[in-house]
């Protein structure tokens, strides 16, 4: 009965899925069925979006030996526990949650199912099938920093943070550190929205920034509404998580993507090899999860070819964006001279480097 | 001096959606319909006049789009309210259900559509002055429009026979009934005019503020527009005044944040809500100030021939 | 043409049938939208009516989503039926959270005599919480005469904000590397579950429980009575003598106190901490509860049951149909649309011709 | 009848409502410059036929001829166009709009406001209708609005003016010149239709008479040639049920003061109200105090201060048996004896939707057990025992107070108080709408509460009623309240005259009082 009704390509994976198990020679292994929730809508052209781009590239690499489906917008609250269950209760062996607040519901389906394998994203809880993965974002973020730095003449950049959580302090302090490195004399406003996903309210951001003097903007949130409004104000911005230079081709200065796809298909490999064993993984520039993208051509070549230096850096390891000395904004070292940061320093960062105005939301009293 | 000129502009700007939806429900409720479905039609709108733009290009045609989706649930809404004597406050909040679910189901595909180039306005030969200029002449035309748009509602209110039999079917639709007038039909026609000036405010705000569609992007803005007439006391001036206070509040905390304000942000995203809550207490402590300016049937079902 | 001739009597029959005849249009709206999707209507209305309840499993994860909103429309059909218009119950379901919230972080070792016993104040903190809450609106409305709909739904706003900053500030948990949520609550504060491996709990004989106090305090109780009164006939009420701020407050504590109550069993239950994403829009879907409902405490339990269907269905559809989410929202609006002019048919009947008889 | 063309004639005019026919075959002749009284008790459908007449009301069958020629009155404006205005039994009026506006509204879209403004200052001193074309509506007095009303279909310049009962809000002064007023329209050559059921007016004023009776023509006489009592008969088959009026009982010796109000001054509560100035009423156990006075003078006020619904009475100003109960709820009044019977009945005295049984909690609560428990059987059996004792044509006790006609509704809220055995009763237009044969038993009723030794404080728009059953008289005016009279004392003249707030000041009162007593 279902057969004809994947007009929508992306949004029937299932149906093709039972059309091609039904049709599949006896032989053959079951395919692995992998399931994603998504916290957004598939089409919010940001975190959601690159999500799903990475499940396509699972799904071009593996083919039939394995079937993918999704849910979208599940809350992150009690629905999804049951949005996880009822994914196992469809056979699935493999469920990725791609944001944080699935962390608890899935450590609780993950307890009560030990042979299905679970995929969390930005989170920091572990189980024996449960592992957590994330991407490098701040490496994205600095090499942003590195363009807006070298693009800025009032030495003013502006962020629209969405919810202050360790991972976007973080990006917005290595945006300003990349800045800072072609540019010392760099200041970075921030202002919260305080949602991941509300582009009226980002756009009011982006204008008060604007209107503060900023004349390059970066977003942590997951829409291109910052970058439209930089485009309507004639002013510069990069885009986030995923290529938005058609949001804004004249403010577009170049994009910070994520590139999930590389992270899910080892993933996935582990597990059809059985190779998967619980962790943490965070990938970044050097594993192709992390990459910035369609450079602006009014970008001095310079500033072009410091980028390239920093990309090769990360790459190969040679170039670390966390060493000391660093100092925050209240002129208290943080990182002494040459001290490298571990990603558990990276993980409870809740302080703005110096060049950062203001006070990080709910830090102190 | 030039953030002050900058954050008029910015002010007017995010007052103009809270304008034009707000005149649209000073209509409705001048006529003695409460329509409690304001966030559902602008949101219909919003997506309606975004899709438009998308396939057209043109942001007249958006405009119109936008208001016909508006004008449409008012309608729908009209004929329940106002044949159907179904209670005017759950039909208006089942119309904003319905609207938010619908535009995010009809919206599905639109959520990564990108419009073309807005271009940039200004008012020739003013726009150019200083602090002046930036502030207050280079808008959209609707953000001048919100203001016409307030006088003619002023004028119609005041001045006309057509706005005086408005005002007096919200003030005893009894008494026009017996005097002759459609009072339904009126009440009908005056519902649709706000849902399509809903609409409007809906379409604006997706197609030239943000400019995206977005599930859900009205986010409180039809229900501050409710608020609003009350705070007017039902006054077409006032109903400006008030929106370009709630969007100056709504700039203001991104302004103060950028500042640094040692201030939660939450705090900070509070205040439009707050204020609201301020200034409808404010208004409303003074019960007999509302009762002689509010229409006196309003949110009362009319029932002609009983 | 069509028109609307008043009845003599209002129709006994049709009050019941008309939430039944509104679910069948929709139904029948939605196997049109499923045909133009392209989809089997008759696989769809399987996914909406028949996998919410064909297990225990199932039925259990039904009762979780009805449970609160059972609770959130008990109360507000006591506001609408004595005509105060609360609809900010969500912000009230969030503060009772946050209530009961914070009595099961101060719940450890210290705590430890109480044994489940705990679970008994965090109860009642959430329906202190959301009573407070609630009190907030009806005390604005009360000295002030302020507008009790734009109140309590700013309240909404603000709750979710200072939700927000207390997940965010003070109420973090230090070792949650600055993570938005709270520490996981102990253990012993858990929600008591009545079966091992599903999540129904006592929630569904609170729920229960309460659905039979409201109907006796709406039908069997003087104070009930005077509720109503001022709801139906506000000068009724004045002349008898029941005071309209009696009810104002009655209302509005009742339904506060519940959707606190819907909310600390959230937060204790499902949910075990505080996170930015406690507000999960019951406050909102209990408005339409409540009047598919008839504001009837049993008719309740009814149409709780049916927006849970819903909700999980349209969950359903995605995975198993490919549809979006956003059709949930659609189905809930339209069955509210449909009961309302439904319900006309209660108090006039349908004439064909022209308003003239010979 | 002259030569010239009827004016206006109905044939076979016939209205069906789903619970009434309101008129059945009704044909009506009316001459140029013919006063036709239409005479009928409540409900006889005269308004019905009105409305139709205005196209305001589409009848089911029958024929409208205008001037010789059948037409259709689609609307209003229809029937303006023709010539014909009417004056609404309820008035049509907006009160926050000015009265030139108020006028506006009610003519064609051709006039500017400027030049109507101009009109009615014209039409005003022509006919001696006095009215400030800018005072919003909510400023003027009752008579006041009735002559914007008034302007308002002039300004037409009808050829047939309907007014619908346009004298139970006027003084009898006002009456007078209002009569006066209507003698010059006719002569000038337009057709009046006059609707009421006071029987004197019609025999002073009219040419003509078309009685209706349960909404068929049941005779059309020359008023003048008649009685009361033969236009009575015509109107409700019988002779009205004679009542032993106050003047017949053996003198009885009062009771002590019962309910006392002292310089009682209130403030208006909201913008179209009206504020009480100095209001002082004694009423003694075993007699009936009348109130009269035109509505819209503070009796509404009045009440609701009396009654409890209006708590904002100072300390003292209301007392009972000597107690203040100036700021007791309505509750403690009850419990203490005092009950009120409102003018309004659906809504205010009755919860519409709600059962007979479920209403009688709404001043009873014999039913109301411990910890407020409702006994449901004993409110059905009060119920069912009021629909026996005071003959309430109703479906039993559960049918919705909706559905009882207003005499009915009336009839068993005024049992209910009763029945509660009061020792004051204040009842608000006891027969408001209510038809003859239960006015007759309702009076009835309040005469046996007073000889059982209850006081009563009766508001009533209806003179001949207060005449009929008070013992002593005030009148209010303006938000005040005149002295006391004894009703033989009175005299319609006199209390028309105190009507218009012109009363003999407080020390002269006092000593008419007293030589009165004396
Ligand atoms: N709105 C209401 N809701 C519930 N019960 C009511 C209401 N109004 C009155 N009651 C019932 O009536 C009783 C008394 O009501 P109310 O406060 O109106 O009268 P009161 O105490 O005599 O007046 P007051 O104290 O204001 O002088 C209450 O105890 C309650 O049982
Ligand atoms: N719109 C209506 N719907 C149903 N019944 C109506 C309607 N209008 C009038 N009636 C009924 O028709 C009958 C005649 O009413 P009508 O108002 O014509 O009487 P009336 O002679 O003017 O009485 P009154 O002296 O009280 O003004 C009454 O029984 C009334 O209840
Ligand atoms: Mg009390
Ligand atoms: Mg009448």
């Amino acid at each position: 009965a279902l057969v004809g009704c994947g007009k929508k390509e992306e949004a029937a994976p299932v149906a093709e899925a039972a059309s091609a198990a039904a049709s599949a020679p006896a032989a053959k292994p079951e395919p692995l069925k992998i399931a994603f929730a998504y916290v957004g809508p598939v089409g919010d052209g940001g975190w959601t979006f690159a999500h799903d781009n990475g499940r396509k590239a699972l799904e071009k690499e593996f083919g039939d030996k394995i079937v993918t489906s999704f849910v979208e917008k599940v809350p992150e609250a009690a629905d999804a526990e049951r949005v996880f269950r009822d994914m196992i209760g469809q056979g699935n062996k493999l469920i990725f949650g791609t944001t944080f607040g699935y962390m608890e519901p899935m450590l609780k389906v993950a307890a009560d199912t030990p042979d299905v394998k679970f995929e969390h994203a930005t989170g920091y809880k572990t189980a024996p099938n449960m592992r957590t993965y994330d991407s490098r974002t701040y490496e994205g973020a600095y090499m942003a920093g590195v363009i807006a730095g070298s693009m800025t003449k009032t030495n003013t950049l502006g962020v629209v943070g969405s919810i202050p959580i360790p991972e976007v302090i973080r990006n917005i302090n290595s945006f300003t550190l990349g800045a800072q490195s072609v540019n010392p004399k760099i200041k970075t406003k921030v202002v919260w929205v305080n949602e991941w996903f509300n582009p009226p309210k980002e756009t009011e951001a982006a204008t008060s920034l604007i209107n503060g003097g900023a004349d390059v903007l970066m977003q942590n949130t997951d829409s291109a509404a910052v970058l439209k409004t930089a485009e309507d104000k004639g002013k510069r911005a990069v885009g986030w998580d995923s290529d938005m230079s058609a949001y804004g081709p004249k403010a577009h200065l170049g994009s910070a993507v994520i590139n999930w796809g590389p992270y899910y298909i080892k993933a996935t490999r582990d597990a059809l090899e059985g190779q998967w064993s619980t962790g943490k993984a965070w990938w970044g520039v050097k594993e192709g999860a992390i990459d910035f993208v369609s450079v602006a051509e009014d970008v001095p070549a310079e500033a072009k070819a410091k980028l390239e230096q920093v990309k090769a850096g990360l790459k190969d390891g040679s170039f670390v964006i966390w060493k000391g000395p660093i100092v925050d904004n209240a002129g208290k070292e943080v990182l002494a001279k040459d001290a490298v940061a571990d990603d558990e320093f990276l993980g409870g960062i809740k302080f703005y480097v110096k060049g950062v105005d203001g006070r990080v939301p709910g830090d102190g009293k | 001096m030039n953030e002050i000129a900058l954050l008029l502009a910015a002010t007017l700007n995010a007052g103009t959606v809270l304008a034009i939806a707000g005149l649209g429900l000073l209509i409705n409720e001048r006529a003695g319909v409460v329509n409690l479905g304001a966030e559902g039609m602008m949101l219909v709108a919003a997506i309606a006049g975004f899709a438009t733009a998308v396939h057209t290009g043109s942001d007249t045609l958006a405009f119109v789009a936008g208001m016909g989706a508006g004008a449409l649930m008012a309608a729908a809404f009209g004929v329940l309210v106002i044949w159907l004597n179904t209670n005017q406050y759950a039909t208006g909040l089942a119309l904003s259900l319905f609207g938010a679910g619908f535009s995010a189901f009809v919206g599905i595909t639109y959520t990564q559509a990108r419009i073309g180039e807005r271009l940039q306005f200004a008012v020739p030969g003013l726009a150019d002055v200083p602090l002046i200029g930036p502030a207050l002449f280079r808008h959209h035309p609707l953000v001048y429009g919100a203001i016409v748009l307030a006088a003619a509602l002023a004028w119609f209110l005041y001045r006309s026979r057509a706005g005086l039999v408005l005002r007096a079917v919200g003030e005893s639709p009894e008494s026009a009934h017996a005097l002759g007038y459609p009072v339904r039909r009126i009440r009908l026609l005056a519902v649709v005019a706000g849902g399509a000036l809903c609409g409007l405010a809906g379409a604006y705000l997706s197609v030239i503020y943000t400019p995206l569609w977005v599930e859900g992007m009205v986010a409180g803005k039809g229900w501050i527009a409710l608020a609003l007439t009350t705070f007017a006391t039902w006054r077409p001036a006032r109903v400006l005044l008030g929106a370009y206070l709630f969007g100056g509040v709504t700039m203001l905390q991104f302004h103060l944040q950028g500042e640094g304000v040692q201030i939660p942000s939450q705090w900070l995203s509070m205040l439009p809500y707050l204020s609201t809550i301020v200034v409808l207490v404010l208004i409303s402590r003074n019960p007999a100030w509302i009762k002689a300016n509010m229409p006196a049937s309003l949110g009362k079902p009319f029932f002609p021939g009983a | 043409m069509l028109r609307l001739e008043a009845r003599p009597q209002p129709s006994k029959a049709l009050s019941i049938g008309s939430p039944l005849l509104a679910l069948v249009i929709t139904v029948l709206i939605g196997v049109a939208l499923f045909a133009a999707l392209g989809k089997d209507p008759w696989r769809g209305l399987q996914v909406f009516f028949v996998e919410p309840v064909k297990s225990a499993y199932a039925l259990s994860e039904l009762s979780v989503k009805a449970v609160p909103l059972v609770l959130i429309a008990l109360g507000l059909a006591v506001c609408f039926r004595s005509n105060v218009w609360n609809i900010g119950a969500e912000g009230q379901f969030v503060v009772g959270a946050l209530a009961a919230g914070w009595v099961a972080m101060q719940a450890g070792p210290a705590t430890a005599w109480l044994g489940k016993g705990i679970v008994l104040p965090i109860l009642l903190a959430g329906m202190a919480g959301g009573m407070a809450w609630a009190a907030i609106v009806a005390l604005l409305r009360d000295r002030f005469s302020a507008n009790e709909i734009l109140v309590s739904l700013m309240l909404v706003y603000v709750a979710d904000m200072l939700l927000a900053y207390l997940v965010y500030g003070p109420w973090k948990d230090p070792a949650g590397y600055n993570f938005p949520q709270t520490i996981t609550f102990d253990a012993s504060t858990k929600i008591p579950r009545l079966v091992p491996g599903l999540r129904l709990n006592i929630g569904l004989f609170v729920a229960l429980a309460a659905v039979g106090a409201m109907w006796v305090f709406m039908f069997r109780t003087y104070r009930g009575f005077a509720l109503q009164v001022g709801g139906l006939a506000p000068a009724a009420a004045r002349y008898a003598g029941f005071s309209s701020r009696r009810a104002l407050w009655t209302a509005l504590l009742l339904s506060g106190g519940l959707a606190g109550l819907a909310g600390a069993l959230e937060a204790a239950g499902p949910l075990g901490q505080l996170t930015p994403y406690v507000p999960a829009g019951y406050g909102f879907a209990a408005i339409i509860v409540a009047f598919v409902g008839r504001l009837h405490p049993v008719g309740i339990v009814f149409s709780a049951v049916l927006m849970s269907m819903f909700y999980i269905g349209g969950e359903l559809a995605q995975s198993r149909l490919g549809l979006p989410k956003a059709l949930t929202g659609v189905f809930q609006g339209l069955l509210l649309f449909t009961l309302l002019a439904c319900d006309t048919l209660i108090h006039y009947r349908l004439k064909w011709g022209q308003g003239r008889a010979a | 009848m002259s030569a010239s063309p009827l004016r206006l004639e109905l044939r076979g005019i016939t209205k069906q409502y789903p619970a009434v026919r309101a008129n059945d075959g009704v044909s009506l002749r009316v001459a140029p410059g013919q006063i036709h009284a239409v005479l009928g008790e409540n409900g006889a459908g005269k308004s019905t036929l009105m409305k139709i007449i205005y196209g305001a009301t589409q009848p089911d069958a029958g024929e409208i001829c205008w001037n010789g020629e059948s037409v259709k009155v689609a609307s209003p404006a229809a029937a303006r166009g023709l010539g014909i205005s009417m004056v609404y039994q309820h008035f049509s009026l907006f009160d926050t709009l000015t009265a030139a506006e108020n006028v506006w509204l009610g003519l064609g879209r051709d006039h500017s406001l400027a030049q109507v403004t101009e009109r009615i200052r014209a039409v005003a001193s022509g006919y001696g209708l006095e009215v400030d074309p800018l005072r919003p509506v909510h400023t003027l007095s009752v008579g006041e609005r009735q002559r914007v009303e008034i302007v308002r279909a002039l300004l037409t310049q009808p050829k047939l003016l309907i007014l619908d009962e346009p004298t139970s809000v006027l003084t009898p002064q006002a009456v007078d010149k209002l009569f006066v007023t209507l003698r010059q329209l006719s002569s000038e050559g337009c057709s009046i239709l006059y609707i009421s059921h006071k029987l004197d007016e019609i025999r002073r004023l009219c040419h003509h008479c078309t009685v209706l009776r349960g909404g068929k023509v049941t005779g059309e006489v020359d008023p003048t040639q008649e009685t009361n009592a033969s236009l009575s008969r015509l109107m409700i088959g019988a002779e009205p049920p004679a009542l032993r009026s106050a003047g017949e009982v053996a003198p009885r010796a009062r009771g002590a003061v019962a309910l006392e109000v002292q310089r009682l001054s209130l403030p208006q509560q909201d913008p179209f109200g009206v504020a009480l100035d100095a209001v002082s009423i004694q009423v003694h156990a075993g007699e009936i105090v009348g109130v009269a006075g035109v509505s819209g003078n503070g009796q509404q006020e009045l009440m609701a201060a009396l009654s409890g619904e209006d708590r904002r009475a100072p300390a003292g100003a209301v007392r009972l048996f000597g107690t203040d109960i100036a700021r007791a709820s309505p509750r403690h009044r009850r419990l203490q004896g005092l009950h009120f019977v409102p003018e309004e009945r659906l809504g205010r005295g009755a919860v519409p939707s709600l059962s007979l049984s479920q209403n009688t909690l709404l001043t009873r609560t014999e039913a109301v057990g411990r910890g407020g428990w409702l006994n449901l059987a004993a409110t059905r059996d009060m119920a069912a025992d009021l629909i026996t004792r005071f003959q309430v044509k109703a479906g039993g006790p559960d049918a919705a107070a909706r559905s009882l006609s207003g005499g009915n509704l009336q009839k068993f809220l005024m049992g209910r108080e009763i029945d509660a055995r009061p020792k004051v009763l204040i009842v608000a237009q006891p027969t408001w709408g209510v038809d003859v044969g239960a006015a007759a038993q309702i009076r009835g009723e309040l005469l046996r509460l007073r000889d059982q030794g209850c006081a009563l404080l009766v508001v009533s728009e209806e003179l001949d009623e207060l005449f009929e059953i008070s013992d002593r008289m005030v009148v209010m005016a303006r938000g005040r309240v005149s002295p006391p009279i004894a009703t033989p004392e009175a005299s319609v003249e006199r209390i028309g005259e105190w009507m218009s707030g012109l009363w003999p000041s407080g020390a002269a009162a006092q000593k008419e009082q007293a030589h009165a007593a004396a």
